[in-house]
């Protein structure tokens, strides 16, 4: 029995510790992309959680808005900013080349 | 035609009773649901006769080989040391298109070594974990198997080995 | 049998938290993405067990569910995001 | 302990093993081909192996259903996403590790 009760703490202790270093790095890192993909390791762990708290209604909202939608969301948001990105980059680097007049777009 | 539907109806039922798990609480709800789905799936999948008999006969030799592949991949990565020589190999599929070439190349991903990379026409770009492996008759066999299943017979002759490097 | 569940839950555990260690390294957006697709389907086989173990049904339904998003955020990482950007920048940022 | 339970245990401890020889797998292997290829193998088989462990101890014949249902579901996605992955990667020229 002790056993038992010693491999379920070991289990919240890992689960609560990984989710607190996916947390910490999704927050403090600089590379977006990577903080991304955390969120997404994140939502998926933290659907685990309302499972260990016995709420799987939560824990299936988790997965469906956290980790799926919002991940996929992020997605398509970042391509958005890495394109926008290069054309920034395109239309600095052409004005530094030759002086001409900058089409909107 | 109405035993297609009734056949279609069926399996929509049988998904429902395993989705809910035995659990007929709600059967007004799945009937409703099987109903649509048989309705919505008679309009999106033409009527075929499926090889239910071929499939039958593809689970073991599936299980088998994926079991095969897991242990070999595992070993791979357990053991010390990289063994692992990855090539890019092109496969020239004799099977027809449609249904049989998409099949074989989901396949081939959860098989002994091999990953499908692109489906191009014939040609399916498989990468292998190891070039000096048997993989060639991997995917014959395979090739075979698929055939058997969706009940068409191949007579070309393979083309030989090539192995392609790079793009 | 309890026993044996909880080891296994968190002997999955354990190989969860060294697959973080590809999402953290990278190199590149790919292999992230692929170390989340472990993820979720170790998590898959964890919702399975502890449905098991504490005799939830719908443990099983959570599992179910993060069975079928798990391609929804591998294709929208493929056709959204990494097609559109160069794989200089992939390395790089 | 009966055989139906050991035999359990014993799927179940496969089925973790190939998750290990996978997520070692997606570390030591050089570069995104050879990762899909220990990705999906674990996916398959790892799975699979719990999924066959935890049918010996369902209660009754829809819940095996289910079980079979999310394993052949994760093996669809898993080599669909597979396929994908490998593809653009192959479009976006990305070479392959050599040796």
């Amino acid at each position: 029995m002790e056993t038992l009760t010693a491999l379920t703490l070991a289990f919240d202790v890992l689960l609560a510790l990984l989710l607190l270093l996916t947390a910490g790095f999704a927050l403090f890192g600089r590379n977006l992309f990577r903080a991304i993909v955390l969120y997404i390791a994140f939502g998926l762990l933290l659907a685990l959680v309302w499972i260990r708290l016995d709420a799987p209604d939560i824990a299936l909202a988790e997965i469906a808005i956290g980790a799926g939608l919002t991940g996929a969301l992020l997605l398509s948001a970042w391509a958005r900013l890495e394109r926008s990105d290069d054309n920034q980059a395109a239309d600095e680097s052409s004005q530094s080349g030759q002086d001409q007049t900058r089409t909107p777009h | 035609m109405i035993l297609s539907l009734v056949l279609r109806g069926s399996v929509f039922a049988l998904l429902w009773w395993a989705l809910t798990e035995g659990n007929f609480d709600a059967w007004w709800l799945g009937g409703i649901l099987v109903m649509a789905a048989t309705e919505i799936s008679r309009r999106l999948i033409p009527a075929r006769t499926w090889p239910l008999m071929g499939l039958l006969r593809f689970i073991p030799f599936f299980i088998e080989r994926s079991l095969i592949s897991c242990v070999d991949v595992a070993w791979r990565a357990l053991r010390p040391g990289l063994h692992i020589d990855p090539a890019l190999v092109r496969y020239p599929l004799r099977l027809p298109e449609g249904f049989p070439r998409i099949f074989m190349a989901n396949v081939v991903s959860l098989l002994p070594g091999t990953l499908a990379a692109e489906l191009e026409g014939s040609d399916l770009f498989v990468h292998v974990l190891d070039g000096r492996s048997n993989y060639w008759r991997e995917l014959t066999q395979l090739e075979q198997r698929v055939a058997q299943l969706s009940g068409v017979c191949l007579h070309a002759i393979p083309g030989t080995a090539s192995r392609q490097d790079g793009s | 049998m309890t026993l044996i569940y909880l080891m296994i839950t968190c002997f999955l555990f354990l190989t969860l938290m060294a697959g973080m260690w590809r999402i953290l390294r990278g190199p590149t957006a790919a292999d992230r993405m692929l170390a989340a697709q472990l993820f979720g389907t170790t998590a898959v086989a964890i919702l399975l067990i502890l449905a098991q173990l504490a005799e939830q049904p719908a443990f099983r339904d959570a599992a179910l569910l993060l069975a079928l998003l798990a391609t929804v955020t591998v294709v929208a990482f493929v056709h959204r995001a990494w097609q559109t950007i160069s794989e200089s920048e992939d390395e790089s940022s | 302990m009966n055989p139906a339970d050991s035999l359990t245990i014993l799927l179940l401890m496969a089925g973790a093993f190939f998750f290990l020889a996978g997520t070692v797998g997606l570390l030591r292997f050089p570069d995104i081909f050879t990762r899909l290829h220990a990705l999906t193998k674990a996916d398959n088989l790892g799975l699979g192996l719990i999924v066959a462990g935890l049918v010996i101890q369902a209660d009754n014949w829809a819940i095996v259903g289910k079980l079979l249902m999310i394993w052949l579901l994760v093996l669809l996605a898993s080599a669909a996403a597979c396929h994908l992955i490998a593809r653009t990667a192959r479009r976006k020229k990305i070479l392959p590790w050599k040796r």
